[in-house]
């Protein structure tokens, strides 16, 4: 393979992983809310092109009915296709939890192995864009929690392509998110990305003095912070977690063990949030071994707010991610 | 307001008798399943068909064994017309290795997609949305499948059974919604939930035939299921029938009944569809009375040899828990 | 097969005029929001309703402040309609603290209980199961009060739409069903997600009436709404309205359009309801082009002053984030 | 107020706190499906007597809708009511999670304090009798993570009438889950058993060399480990933490650090669970004061298994709470 690289961004990547998948697997199917050419292929363009390549059968737009979307996605599932449906939004997850958590998840097990749902459902969300409190949330904990579905949020364009890549060819189902962000900032791009396993972490930049584990669009923040954090002379192990569920214990744990402080920083809510699974787990496994406590970062207790000041506010920014980074270097 | 047939087929005598075969295997399977409860031997929650058992029968004998269904917690019935063995579903109510779903769904969420029995669900309206997938892969397939989503009255006030069929109907696909009406949902009197006299009304309002059936008459359903399936195998999309019947059992095993007067189900019982259809095989020369009976003793050992295989059977293993949550078995 | 109604009630001169207030307003408010955006001063997404002007205001003539409406994003022409003072609207679409929301909610998510305008959700079809709630408050309370939902055409083939209207006719309850059909869900063309031709003949499956209005024509909505407004206060139940309309600037602010033809676009623009009503109130004597040009420059003067006072305004501090999750302040 | 007990199980001790505050609170309403006299007073009895004493317009049974049931909900609450919904079994949540999350638990925030969503879900859930995969799930780490609602899962009787009598008059969103064996055990309850604050844990046994913290039926298990473990020699402190969200730090910091050693337990799945909030925070809190890392126990990464071997399996028993609490109390 070559290791060629161009710029593309997230929404490029993620679109060239689907035409590959569709052109080498005709069971591969692309179904939701005005993703086919006739509406624009997607209201952000992640599909354009696909219906119009591979036709109004395999390329299907929706009513807007998301449990009629994820139904038929189970459906054709079963019945031996690998459908990747579109929840436009993750607030929209709210109205197909039944099917994706009852049925999609569940089938397999309850059919005693019979039933294969093999579908990947895409959805977009992220604070910063002013949308507020229904459009911007991230309720990946809620999938981790749920058994018999995979949690995907990629940061770059080549780990989007490379996890779509299998995670289309996955036997179970699996929820990928797209943030924001990570859609329109063109990176440097493997041209012949191949595909990614599920469930492996990637160590982005090694370190020392403490490791900071994030994902998704968060990972341009700490990257950020990162930097400003070498400038201070803290050397931050940083790891893009890419799969929340199953998690990559090893690498977190070798990492966490090795500089002997762990953060871990997402957007969604602290509360009951997935960085408590980390903490917990690591907190057990390195019991005694650690320098500090597991430090989280992660959404206030509230809903996404509004003014552009309040949201500043409701994220995580570096100089949190920093303050805490030497909170807990300082110690041990 | 709702549709009217005027092209009615007419199942030939060995049609018929088909049609009773399935009835009185129901039936014996039924009865049985309630006599072991009552001894202790199964320990689960039981929703009996007993007085529902034309309403799949007419419409399987329409049915090949590709063809599929999905239906729900009360659905055992839909599964015996559909010709499941009665082994392996006997060994899944007593949750024993060699149930279908080696024990893991139990009789709420029966699986054998070789008859044809592709999903069972416990969620009040979920057998709908799903149903479309299968019908959407038919399509994709090139087949003349048609797949058959069984529900209830009370279901059809829910928000999957509108998402369903909506797009049912915009994209046109073979699926046949069959509500079998019994008049209650839990304790709840049809009127008292339900905004409209007749379900199949609402069929208008997704632009597909609705039919109101005597869902006792195993000629009725027959001639409107042909004409649904009819319509479904040659592309021209869904119909919705409203089967009319009734539950002699409430709505679980051990149920009060308190929700009813007595007249009224004593009124609903003298309809009973079984020796009615009997006697009507044998007036008009169908069949005789010994040729029934015998059917009936056939039906009655196929469903104490299942019972005697389920007993016999080994309760599965603790791993089965690390086993079809996804296709790869979770570690211990 | 959709009803037709018999006794159509006419508003008078005053009525008139009062409806053409409201829906210069809305339309003055509408480009004045668009200017602001296109300058940069507000950064939110924006869902002008520019074309549909005439549905809410010839629906608000007939509603008391005590009168109440849920609405959705595309929904400000509905407040305005309702009469909420433009002030606190402009506060919140700025983002700051003295916005009726606290600038927490933002243009997709006003609320202003003293005009009635309850609750605005961005999730589609969420309108209308809340609004049952109001109207069973209404009935509760002994008052005559009534409670509109207003949604799009696209959210009827949600599951919430068949829920909602369901529930509002088993139970009776004094609200009625506003659909602004405008022909497109997003990008989605009416027909590509809507399996019947008329969205008012879903009122057949609920037992209500259902009627398919001309949206740009003032006295159609009036009559319409008046009918169904005499019902929900007399105590016999709910209606649906379907109001047929088009939306002038595409879903969002700064949509492509690329999903209609031009001549489409142009044909519906030319039916634009305000030039249309303008002439008719001059032509029948209800009022002079003097007299309509003052009433646009009031209305015009007022939302120059709400833009001012809200640029004026302070944005919320940080601590908002800890104030209002629940009654009591959560501690920092 | 008396000190006398009386012998009454869940079940009587919910139907008290309603009748209660219905009776003290006219705003106070029930709502939900079968849970009228009529329907006999909900589907296990919680609700018998309520319409009967209180009217149908107060004590409302439903259609099959939950997103119906928490929308008219949400808007009676926000109109001055107070309901109590019944979502009747806790996997059905799945299918009103927009109208939860997107709706009554954001409302208030969303809409900077003018909105008021003081409104109860009961819902029930639990496994042990064989009601398989999607009857039986606790999900409350869900709506832990969700900001905005209140999360109770009581024990005894005497907290299910304290804490509903509580709820119900919470200015917020309040969803309490009836675990099922907490429903059916008689204990001794107070006669005059008055409100118990939300947000409060009980220490129900004092001890010195592990604390033990669990919640709603897993309390009974808990409760014969501890025994087993006395018999042992090792002296548990146990801990009813009652509510889930916001959950009682001090009383929970106290102990673990008065004990040393903490074990968390729950039946919800382990994996993304309460339990890890609650370790990840006091790991954190107490760092390096804890002589061994903060267990958990809790549901394998599987769905509800059928057959009852399995479920036995499925459930965190006695021993697995033994032989944790002694591996954890043999360290530091
Ligand atoms: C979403 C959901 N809500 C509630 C229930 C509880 N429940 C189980 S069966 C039932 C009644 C269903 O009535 P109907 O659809 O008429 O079917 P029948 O039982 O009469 O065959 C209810 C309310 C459920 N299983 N799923
Ligand atoms: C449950 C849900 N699914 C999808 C969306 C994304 N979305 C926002 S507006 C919209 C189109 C709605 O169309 P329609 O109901 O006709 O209203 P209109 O925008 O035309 O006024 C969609 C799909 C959403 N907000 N909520
Ligand atoms: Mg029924
Ligand atoms: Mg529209």
């Amino acid at each position: 393979m070559s290791t060629e690289t161009v710029k593309m961004n997230g929404l490029q990547a993620i679109n060239a992983a689907l035409m590959e998948a569709m052109e080498a697997d005709p069971k591969v199917l692309v179904l939701g809310e005005d993703i086919a050419d006739r509406e624009g292929g997607g209201v952000v363009g992640v599909t354009r092109g696909l219906s119009t390549k591979f036709g109004d059968m395999r390329v299907r737009s929706t009513p807007i009915a998301e449990q009629a979307i994820m139904g038929a996605a189970i459906g054709a599932a079963m019945a031996g296709y690998k459908p990747v449906a579109e929840i436009m939004l993750m607030n929209f997850t709210t109205v197909a939890m039944d099917m994706i958590v009852n049925h999609a998840a569940k089938l397999r097990f309850m059919s005693g192995g019979q039933s294969q749902v093999p579908l990947v459902i895409r959805t977009l969300t992220g604070a910063g864009n002013q949308t507020a409190g229904q459009h911007a949330d991230f309720y990946e904990a809620w999938f981790c929690h749920t058994a018999g579905i995979k949690v995907v949020i990629p940061w770059t364009p080549a780990d989007f392509k490379g996890l779509y890549l299998s995670a289309i060819q996955d036997p179970d189902p699996v929820i990928i998110v797209e943030s924001g962000k990570t859609l329109f900032v063109p990176m440097d791009t493997p041209v012949n990305q191949g595909p990614i396993p599920l469930g492996k972490a990637n160590v982005v930049a090694p370190g020392t003095d403490i490791t900071i584990l994030s994902y998704g669009q968060m990972m341009f923040t700490v990257m950020e912070a990162v930097g400003q954090l070498a400038e201070a002379g803290i050397s931050a192990e940083v790891i893009d977690l890419r799969t929340i569920s199953p998690w990559d214990k090893e690498t977190v744990l070798a990492s966490a063990e090795k500089t002997g402080r762990l953060l871990v920083v997402h957007e969604a809510g602290k509360n009951f949030g997935p960085g408590a699974e980390i903490a917990a787990t690591v907190q057990e496994t390195l019991f005694g071994k650690l320098k500090a406590p597991v430090g989280r970062l992660g959404a206030p207790y509230c809903s996404v707010p509004f003014a552009k000041k309040l949201e500043d506010a409701f994220l995580v920014q570096p100089p949190a991610i920093i303050a805490e980074a030497k909170r807990l270097a300082a110690m041990g | 307001m709702t549709d009217t047939l005027t092209n009615r087929a007419v199942p030939d005598a060995a049609t018929q008798l088909d049609i009773y075969r399935r009835m009185i295997r129901i039936e014996r399977n039924d009865d049985a399943t309630r006599t072991q409860i009552r001894r202790g031997r199964i320990t689960a929650p039981y929703y009996s068909a007993r007085g529902q058992e034309c309403i799949p029968s007419a419409i399987s004998v329409l049915l090949n064994d590709d063809d599929k269904i999905c239906t729900i917690y009360r659905g055992i019935h839909d599964m015996v017309a559909k010709d499941m063995p009665l082994r392996p579903l006997w060994a899944e109510i007593c949750g024993r290795v060699d149930g279908t779903c080696k024990g893991k769904g139990g009789p709420m969420h029966l699986t054998h997609p070789e008859t044809g029995v592709m999903v069972t669900t416990g969620i009040v309206g979920s057998s709908m949305p799903i149903a479309n997938g299968f019908a959407w892969a038919a399509l994709l397939d090139g087949t003349k499948q048609v797949t058959v989503a069984y529900f209830g009255d009370g279901a059809s006030n829910i928000g999957a059974f509108h998402e369903a069929l909506n797009l049912a109907s915009v994209w046109k696909l073979p699926v046949i919604f069959v509500c079998q009406n019994n008049g209650f949902a839990e304790h709840t009197r049809y009127e008292n939930g339900t905004s409209v006299d007749q379900i199949s009304k609402r069929a208008i309002g997704y632009g597909m035939p609705g039919y109101t059936v005597d869902g006792n008459d195993p000629l009725d359903v027959y001639a409107h299921a042909h004409a649904a399936i009819e319509r479904a195998r040659s592309g021209e999309g869904p119909t919705l029938l409203e089967c009319k019947t009734f539950r002699f059992m409430g709505h679980v095993f051990g149920d009060a009944d308190g929700y009813m007067t007595k007249e009224e189900k004593a009124e609903a019982m003298a309809d009973d569809p079984l020796p009615k259809f009997r006697q009507k095989l044998i007036d008009s020369g169908v069949a005789t009375a010994d040729q029934i009976d015998e059917m009936t003793a056939k039906a009655e050992a196929e469903v104490n040899d299942a019972i005697e295989f389920a007993m016999s059977c080994e309760y599965p293993s603790d791993d089965e828990l690390r086993r079809d949550v996804f296709a790869e078995e979770i570690p211990a």
